[in-house]
Parts: C-alpha cells; structure tokens; sequence
C-alpha cells in the first residue's frame, strides 16, 4: 500500500542515487567535488562516507577528460553515473558525448554499447548570470543516439536514474538547481521512471500546455490558476527530450484541438520548435488554433532578478498566453 | 624614484592601501550578501590579496589584465571604481558592467580590465589572443591572465599555454594555487603538484613565489612583467597562497580543517605588510589611521552609489546581444 | 558592367579571402593546415606564398585554444578569420564560441564587442562517415549573440566573408565540403552578401521551398524538373541562420501558401523545426497544406554511399515531397 | 621460450608475416582506393608499421588496444581478420564493422579491439576509463592507446594523461611521432617537442624510442607493458617514426621535402628486420619466399571476400542507433 512522504528534490535525487549505489555494486559516481566538498549543491553529500572513494570519485576540472573516461569505462564493465556540475560547463565533454557516446554503437555496426549515464544540473533561478544559467536541453536533444531526459518532478527526481543506469545506450540527465530545496509529496513506491515515454501530469480538455523541467510546475500552477478561471488546461511533460514521446503529445492536441508550448531554452531552435512542427506535420487538421510557443528570451541570462526572471516565461506569462488562444 | 628593493613611501602607502580595500571592500560584500544585497555567486579573495597587488602593481595602464569569477580584487588593484563593482554586484545599471555581469563578471574596458570570467580557465586562450594582437599591432603592452590551480587540469591550459609558447606572444599567466578548487586539494587534481614544472612542457619559462608576502610577489612579478615585455614571450608565475573563506557563499567547508586554515592565517599577507613598512619607517601610526578613515569613506562611498543605482528597465533586456550600430 | 565568370565554389571561397586579406591589414587567417599544406581541402592553397606566415597562420591541434585565442585576439583590435577545419571539431570550441564570443558583449553591458570570424567545412557527401560527417548549423543557430550563416551559393562563398569581416558580432560561416569543386557562373560583379536577409533564389507561386546551404542547389534543381510538371516553385534560401530573416519565408508563404523544408541536418530540433513552428504562430491563416519538413535522417552517418545518400534529402525526395503535398 | 633480447625463429617468422602483411595490404589499400572501391579518407600507416607491431606483440589477447583513423597495421597486429577490413573499407556489410565504418572507424570487440577513431586525441580518455574499469573490476588485462604528436597539443592529452595518473589506472599511452600532423611539422605543433618529457607534466614514467627499428620497439614495450601491468599505472612510450605515404590520399605533400622521405625511407623498419632474421638465421630465403606466397594469397583472399560482401539494406539505415533490446 502506498503511503505519501514528503521529500525536496535535492533529497529525492540523492535518494536514487543511494539506491542505485546499494543495487549494483558496478555503480559508481564520479564527479567535481561531489565527494569531499558534499557536491556543488549537497545533493550527494554523505555519500562519500557512506560509500567510500572508489565508489564516490572526485574528479579535477577536466570535464571533456572525466566524462570521456566514464564512456571509456562503461565499454569495459562498469556504471559510471558521471555528473557534470552544472549544463553550463556540458559544451567541453561534448564531443565527448557526441562524437563517442552517441556514435560508438553505430560505427562499431552494433558492438559497442555505451551504458553510461551523464547527469548535470540546468537552468536559471539563482542570479547566476550569463555563464552559469543556461538551459542547453536543445543541444543535447539534437543528437541521436543519446536518450535525453529532464527531470521536471520530484518522483522522477528519484525515479530517473534507475532507468536510466538499466539503458543499455547513453542517457543524459537534466535536473534543475532551482527546484532543489522545492518539496513535494510523493508516493513511497513511486518506482522508476519510464525513460520512453512522456507523461501527462494534469488532464484536461481545452488545451495542451506541453513543456519539461522546470516548466511542469510552472505549467501545473497556471493550470490550477486557470481552472479557477474556467479553463481546463491539459499539462504534459515531455520527460523524454530524445527520442520524443510524440504518440502523447499528438494524442493530447487531438483532444484539445489547441496547444501552448513552454520551456526556458532559448527560443529559437529548442524543443518547442520541434514539437511544433510535429503538429504542424501530424496534427494539423486537428487544431482550432495555431500552436503557440513561450520560450527563453534570447539573451545571455543577466544577473539582476528582475532582468532573470523576465529571460523566462513565468506562471503569470503562461497563464495570459492559455488565455490568450483560448479568448482572442 | 625607488630601485626594486626599495619601496618609496608614497608607493607603500598605496599598496597598503590598496590590501586593506581589497579586504575591506570583500568583507563588506559577504556582509551586504547576507543581507541580499548582493546575489548569485559571491566568491572572496580574501587571504589571496598580495598576489593581485604585487602583480599588477607591475603592470602599465596599458597592459591586458584578465581575472576569474574571484577578480574583484583584481579590478581593484587595477583602479576600477569601488562604486562601479558595488553597483555591479547589486545589479544595478551604474554597474561597470550595467548590472548584467554580477560578481562573477567585472569589466571595465577603459581600464584594460577584460573581467571576470567564470567559466574555469576559459579566459586562458583569451589572454592568448589578447597578446597575439598586441605583437602584431606591434604594440607593446602584455596581457595578464590570472587563474587558479584547479584551472590548470582543463585541456585549455594545455593548449593556451601551447599557443603562447610556440607564437611567442606577450602573455603572463599568474596561477593563484590557493591549494583548492572548491572542495578539491591541490594532490587530488594534479598527479604533479608543482604547477610551475608544467611550463616545461610549454618550454615556457616558469617561477613559484610565495604569494602570502607581497615583497616576494612583487619582486617576481616585476621581473616576469619585465621580462615577457622585454622578450615579448610568455611567462608562469605561480603564486602560492591560500583563501582563508569558503570558495563562495554556498560552502560548508567540509574538505579542510579549521586549524589548516589557522595555520594560513597566520601567514595573512596584510598585517605582514604592515608591519614591515612601520619596521621600516614606511609609514606611521597617524597614517594608517588617517587610511583606515580613508577606507571607510571609500567603502561607503561605494555602497551609497550602489544602493543609489536605479535597475536597468524590462524593456532593455534584450540590448547588448548583438551591438547596436549608429544609426547612420 | 556586369560580367558572368565560371568558378567553383573553392574558388569563390579563395577569392573572399584573399580579397579580405588585401583589403585590411589587420586581417588574418588562422587554422590548422590553412598554410603549409595547403588547406585541407586547398581553399587557401597558394595564400601562404602570397602574404607569409603572419597572415596565414597555421596552428595545432586544439581547436578551443586557437578558436579562443582568435576571440580575444578580436577584442584586442584585429580580425582574425579563424578557420575550424570541418565543423566535426567544432565541439571542441564550442565553449568558447557560446560561453565567451557569444556573451562578452552582453556581459560586459556593452563595453567588449567580438569581432570573430569562424569559418568551418559543413555537411556529409564524401562518405566520411559518422564522426566526419556532420551538419551541425543548429547547434550554434541556437545560440543568441552570434550571427551564424551558411554559404548555399557561388556568389555567397565570395561575398559573405566581406560582410562577415564587417560585422561587429561573432559570425559563424558554415561552407560545404561537398560543394566545393561544383562549378557555377557568378557575375564578376557579384559583391558582398547581405549577412542580414534571406534570399528568393527562384520565385514561384505553387509552394515555397525553405532551405540552406547544400539544399539550394538542390532544391533549385527539383524546381526546375518540378516546373515541367507544371508546378511552380519559389526556393528560399535562408542564408542566414541566425538571426532568421523570418520577414522572408513569411512573405513567401503568405504568397504561395504551402511549404516544404528541407536541410541535412539531424531532423529533430534543427532549423526547419524553427521555421515551421514560426509559420505556424505568423501565418497559420494562410496555410492550405500543413508545412512538411525534409531533414536529415536521424543516425550517425554510415560509410558506404548508398546508406549515406539515403541519409539526407536527394533532389527526388524534394520533388516527391511537393508533389504529395501539392497533390496529395 | 625466448627471452627479451632472443626472438624465437617462429616468432620471428610471425612478426615479419606482419610486418609484410601490413604493409602490402596497405598497398592494396592504396590501388584500391584508386580504383574507387574504397572511398572517404584512407590514412596509411606505411613505414610505421614496427610501431604497432611491437607494441602489441606484448599484449595479451585481453587486453584493450584503441587506434586512430591510420589503424588498419593496429587492427592486423591485433588479429583481426583481413577480410573483415577489407570489407569493412569496402563498406559491406561482412566488415568488421559491419561496412558503417570504413577505413576510420575498424572495431572488433572479440579481439578488443576498440577502433578506429577519427576525432584526434577523441580516443585518449576512453582508454583512461577503459583502464580505470579494469582497476574497478580488479581485472588484470590494460589498455593501449596509439595516438599521434599532433593529438599530444589537444587539451584532452592533458586531461587523460592527468587522470590516468591520479587514479593509477593501468594504460600505455604510445605516441607515434611520425613528425607531422597532416602539413604541420612537430616545431609547430609544440613549443617543447620532446614529447616524452611531456609525461612529467603529469608524474607520468616515460620513454622515447626508436620507432623504425622493431626490436628496440618490441623492447621497450615488453618492458612498458610488463611495467603498467605489475604497478597498475600508466605509462607514455614515445616511438620515433615516420610516415612515408601521404597523410591520407587527398594530399599535395607540399609540407616536406621528397628528400627528407627518402632520407627515412633507409631507415625502413621492415627491410632492416629481415636483414636481422637473415643474419642470425631466424628465417631462410626459401622461407621468405614462402612468406611472400602466404601474403599474397592472405590479401587476395581478402579483397576476394570484400569483392563478395553484400550491401546492407537501405532499409536498415536507423539500425544501431540504440540497442536492439532482445524481443523479450
Ligand atoms: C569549466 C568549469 N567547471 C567547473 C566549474 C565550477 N567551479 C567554479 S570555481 C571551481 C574551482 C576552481 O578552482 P581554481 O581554479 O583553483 O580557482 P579558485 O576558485 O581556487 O580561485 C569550480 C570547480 C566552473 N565554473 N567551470
Ligand atoms: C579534433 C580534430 N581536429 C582536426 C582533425 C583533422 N586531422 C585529421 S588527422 C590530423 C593530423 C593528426 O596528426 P597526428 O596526431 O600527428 O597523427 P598522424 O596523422 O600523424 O598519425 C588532423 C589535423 C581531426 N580529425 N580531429
Ligand atoms: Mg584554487
Ligand atoms: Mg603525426
């Protein structure tokens, strides 16, 4: 029987990683400063005590090395759950990550799995300015041959990592520093997450506001807002950024017949854009309206509250842009 | 006119001066960062001080000086407004940077101070560049990167340094091995801890200083200022020092004891100095109180600009992504 | 008065360069191989001779220390054209370009523009295989501060590095391998591109084709046999990827009402996915077919040249494409 | 049994097969790739060749080798299957790596051979996993990882080098100096060319050899391996060589003198090893031109087994982009 604990993000994300570390005596974590120092956000702090240095490695700065070395290490054996500190340090392993892990299955014709498991912080919300604030999910979910996830919840905060250490192909992990100290009640046996398939957090008939990350609360908040207005939006989180779960998102809009898209990348090219475009492609004559989209304005992230939090949509936003294609 | 081992009067008040505002200005801003004044991420230099000082006390006007996301010390020691760098940690757009940059991204380009950077070692090749413009412009200003041990175990060390060497470009790159890159001990990030024997592998000429005694430090700086100018090809200098802080306002410092770092303090380069120029009649009691008072005002002084400064509007947030051409 | 001569697109992209080097001292063209060994693909071959070893530099191998030092040597007031050999290397710089050439402008709240040019190889077509292979335009099209563009045409690869150079802001040019030995007459006259607006390069009233770089030839020549069936397509080029000269292909739309895209690139979050959802939210009204999209097919690209050619659109997957939604 | 310094006459015999066979199935290579049955880029290892064949003659089957995209000697020394190459270069579906490859990307995972890798310096920190999963495993099997003076200047050399070291992981890197990368000739790849000095940087035992003479390699790598085996860590050999082909087949070699390739070319390691098995009758005329019987039946029956290979359906395009999960 299931029972609800309340728990933050920060302890949910931790408590997948214990588990995953008790499994499977394969599993390690390696990572800047996620041992001594406790982790850049304390989200693996104690582990270093509780599972010793070989399973909790501290790596030097030398990002494009360590992961490079946790792909190496996943072809001979092992599970290596490499963290790299934040999103915005994720361009210098990149070739790394797009040239080995994504690549080595297909130009071995199917030799060499890659089973490794890459999970970094994203996204704004700390006045960390231009450097340290960037939501790169676009860039990643571009590549195929990568599973890319975000974790927009926290059951899936505690459920992500287990699938995704069961993925026999690379999988990279979005979390959001600024949902860390969030709490939320969740089941004690929510389980692991199934990394295939997006998922629909709230149902509703009038429209589908689609988004992942940190958009789903956001999202989940200007839906109830809205309610209280009549409306009754659907609110999907696509979870799976690559492949995307499109089955859910087109069966939604069929509903609906309208959709709003939300997410904090920048606007241009982001996972919006493509979810867009499937409906243009696969759901056109479905629609009452056009798709809209609510992305990251296009400008390194500045530093001063008011100026951050305007770079990104916020409840308020989504709430006026449902309402908006609802009530023209 | 003082000879290298003699410091004049005038130019010892400065320097005092100079340590004190730095330390002052710092200890201020973790006070005005718990008070919210200042947000994202603070990092203090504080213990570190003689290195900025004896360094680019060597410097001219001219000269490139470039810093990581721990630089106001440096911006200071390069005679960036005290107002402007308060104001630029509050976000405000009296800022040097217009409020955008923060803490972590000083810069002020009249001043020669290219930032403020805080992607780890990022700056490095910058430094390069900066110096390859200048030989061949054939002018003849060097460029000084400033950069920490942990920076030196990015593959962009390897390179920068690389390409300075084999351009022979004037370029002096100070490490501040402060013994810690977050959490991480100098031994867990580099297999070879004398930083200063890697610029062999560059056939770059290299030397360690003690960088808690700012006589030592500006002694090695003026002959390695001397000398890349004169040969017009880059130099190492490794600076050993320690910070007496957490590395920014989010760390529980549970990778270093309490009594190492009141072993370090003893060795604080501020009294140090103070001392000797009282020993050696470089100053006396009225003076330094007269500067303490100094201080105050200039501490003051910039927090009244700061908390004057007005927030830049919502409607410019978008400004400075791409230049804005005179309307011709 | 305007002449027409034959040159292949090598060609074009050597007399763009020389003429920027003739034009403005301060330019030079770095880049690994770019001197000695001719290019790699002898676009510079014969340049070295003409202008010597300080305006064709060739550097190592490290293609985020020299793509930085090319930054900051652009703050510090020359123009480097930094050649990345392909742009399968271009995540190596990667950093650089979004975190430093990209920001410092915004970052430093107006004060440091970044004059760079990047050039680099683009796209599949010599069975390179997978990690040679790449066309990664929306990668960096999805990144604010920098001004990407493709070069599709002859007269682009002569112009465009003009108006590059003329830039205020970063610009990326992608060029196409494949490209390079096609012949074409271009007027002599030609003159710069203009790097801010797309380009009609056949108008037409049936249906309005939306592509890029290789895509234009190819899409003109499906025009051209689609024209025999009597359909009558307009070809846009969209030049430049970033900022999109959305006006353009908008316009386009409203006239012809249907629309195809077509690119190489990976099919999932790449430019057509942009352009498609921006005609949904601007000119959804004046749709009477659902925009399709042809892009690459998403898998690293296999060796052999029959896998390979299936792997992005061929000529005749753009006139079946038209033909279906024209007569479905 | 034969000690270090006295080959065993079928030893003997065995490592001249290889040689030859290396070297006439480049040739081969060569004349085929004229023929346009092999395509893309065709890199050749010849007069490298006592390189890998020493090295790897002191390896256990177990053990994990890692190459460039000049690896095709590596993949003969480690036993894979001539034919499975050729194919492989051919793009059929019989290569070893299932014709996605060709001749950059050759994998064998039976024989642990790990590629086959054309990103330079891309492969370097995956043997420092690969080894570090070794070390987690308690296997005693190591990793070799052949790289070129070019890739040394790559910040990944760095970063691999570093952490192979720190961790005490059991990898031989060997470096193939053969004096270029591509056009750019050593002096200006590297500020300090003695590469094997470079190992210092990194706490890293290392050692120059002679690359042209198989003994002195077989020597020095016996003693390498048997060193990274026993102590568990790493190791950096440098072998002293030279390329006597083209850097692949697209090339003017207009970076060096015909000469000085002649000068080497005396120097060839495979005449010189036939001499000394002649002198010290380790081998006989009459064996010898047995030998040459074996080879040119062994190629025959390789490009005979390519000529036969079948291509791979267009249908399985987007096979091995993921894992195939077993039909559970
Ligand atoms: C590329 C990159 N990786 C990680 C970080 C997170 N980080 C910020 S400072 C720091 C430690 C840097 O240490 P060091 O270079 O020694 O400089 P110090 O802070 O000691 O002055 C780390 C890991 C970063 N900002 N950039
Ligand atoms: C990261 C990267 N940059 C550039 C290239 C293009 N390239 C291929 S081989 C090569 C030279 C490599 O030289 P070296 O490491 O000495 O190996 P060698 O070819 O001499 O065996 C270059 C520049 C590449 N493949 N990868
Ligand atoms: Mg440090
Ligand atoms: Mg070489």
């Amino acid at each position: 029987m299931s029972e609800l604990i309340k728990i933050t993000y920060r302890e949910a994300l931790k408590a997948g990683i214990r588990e995953a570390l008790l499994n499977d005596d394969r599993v390690f974590l390696m990572g800047e400063d996620v041992g001594r120092y406790g982790g850049a956000f304390a989200v693996s702090k104690g582990l270093l005590k509780e599972f010793g240095e070989d399973r909790i490695m501290d790596v030097p700065l030398s990002e494009a090395g360590f992961v490079g070395a946790g792909i190496g290490a996943s072809l001979a054996g092992v599970k290596p759950i490499v963290e790299v500190m934040t999103v915005n340090f994720a361009l210098l392993p990149m070739d790394q990550i797009a040239n080995n892990a994504a690549t080595l299955l297909h130009m071995s014709g199917g030799q060499l799995n890659v089973p490794v498991v890459i999970r970094m912080s994203a996204g704004i919300g700390k006045q960390l300015a231009a450097q340290h604030s960037h939501s790169w999910e676009p860039l990643f979910a571009h590549i195929p041959g990568l599973i890319v996830v975000s974790v927009g919840t926290h059951e899936d905060a505690r459920g992500m990592l287990h699938s995704a250490l069961n993925s026999p192909d690379p999988v990279i992990i979005f979390e959001y520093t600024s949902m860390l100290n969030m709490e939320a009640e969740i089941p004690t046996d929510s389980g692991s997450t199934d990394i295939s398939r997006a998922k629909v957090r709230r149902e509703g008939k009038d429209i589908s506001i689609i988004t992942y990350g940190i958009g789903v609360y956001k999202a989940l908040e200007a839906a109830k807002r809205l309610s209280e207005k009549g409306i009754d939006a659907e609110v999907i989180d696509l979870r799976v950024l690559r492949p995307l779960d499109e089955a859910c998102f087109l069966k939604s809009v069929s509903k609906t017949h309208r959709a709003l898209l939300v997410e904090e990348a920048w606007s241009t090219i982001n996972v919006s854009s493509e979810v867009s475009a499937r409906i243009m492609e696969k759901a056109f004559y479905e629609l009452d309206a056009p798709v809209k989209r609510l992305g990251g304005i296009e400008v390194p992230i500045p530093y001063p509250l008011h100026l951050e939090n305007a770079s990104v949509p916020q409840v308020e936003d989504i709430e006026n842009a449902v309402i908006k294609i609802l009530r023209p | 006119m003082e000879t290298k081992d003699q410091l004049s009067a005038g130019k010892a008040e400065k320097l005092l001066y100079q340590l004190l505002l730095m330390r002052k200005f710092e200890e201020k801003s973790a006070e005005l960062y718990t008070k919210e004044k200042i947000r994202g991420f603070l990092h203090l230099y504080i213990g570190e001080e003689a290195v900025a000082t004896g360094v680019i006390q060597a410097l001219k006007p001219e000269d490139n000086v470039l810093g990581t996301y721990r630089e106001h010390a440096h911006a200071l020691a390069r005679d960036v407004d005290a107002g402007a760098i308060m104001a630029e940690m509050y976000g405000k757009q009296e800022g040097c940077s217009r409020g955008r940059g923060g803490s972590m991204h000083i810069f002020d380009k009249e001043k020669n101070f290219f930032g403020g950077s805080a992607i780890v070692g990022g700056h490095l090749p910058l430094a390069t560049g900066m110096a390859l413009a200048s030989k061949k412009l054939k002018k003849d200003n060097i460029s000084v990167c400033f950069f920490g041990e942990g920076a030196a175990a990015e593959g962009i060390f390897h390179e920068a340094l690389n390409l300075a060497s084999l351009w022979k470009v004037p370029v002096l790159f100070v490490c501040e091995n402060n013994l810690y890159a977050m959490g991480t001990a100098l031994r867990f990030s580099h297999a070879m801890q004398e930083i200063e024997k890697k610029g062999q592998a560059y056939g770059i000429e290299s030397k360690a200083v003690d960088g808690m005694d700012l006589l030592k430090v500006m002694t090695a700086a003026d002959k390695a200022v001397e000398q890349v100018r004169s040969s017009g090809e880059p130099y190492l200098l490794v600076c050993n020092t320690y910070r007496f802080r957490a590395h920014s306002m989010f760390d529980a410092e549970l990778y270093r004891e309490k009594s190492e770092v009141e072993e370090w303090k003893k060795r604080d380069p501020i009294p140090r100095f103070r001392k000797y120029l009282l020993k050696q009649n470089l100053i006396s009691e009225v003076q330094l109180q007269e500067m303490e008072e100094r201080l105050k005002a200039e501490i003051q002084k910039a927090v009244d600009f700061a908390e004057a400064g007005t927030w830049e509007a919502k409607e410019e947030l978008t400004r400075f992504v791409y230049s804005e051409k005179p309307a011709s």
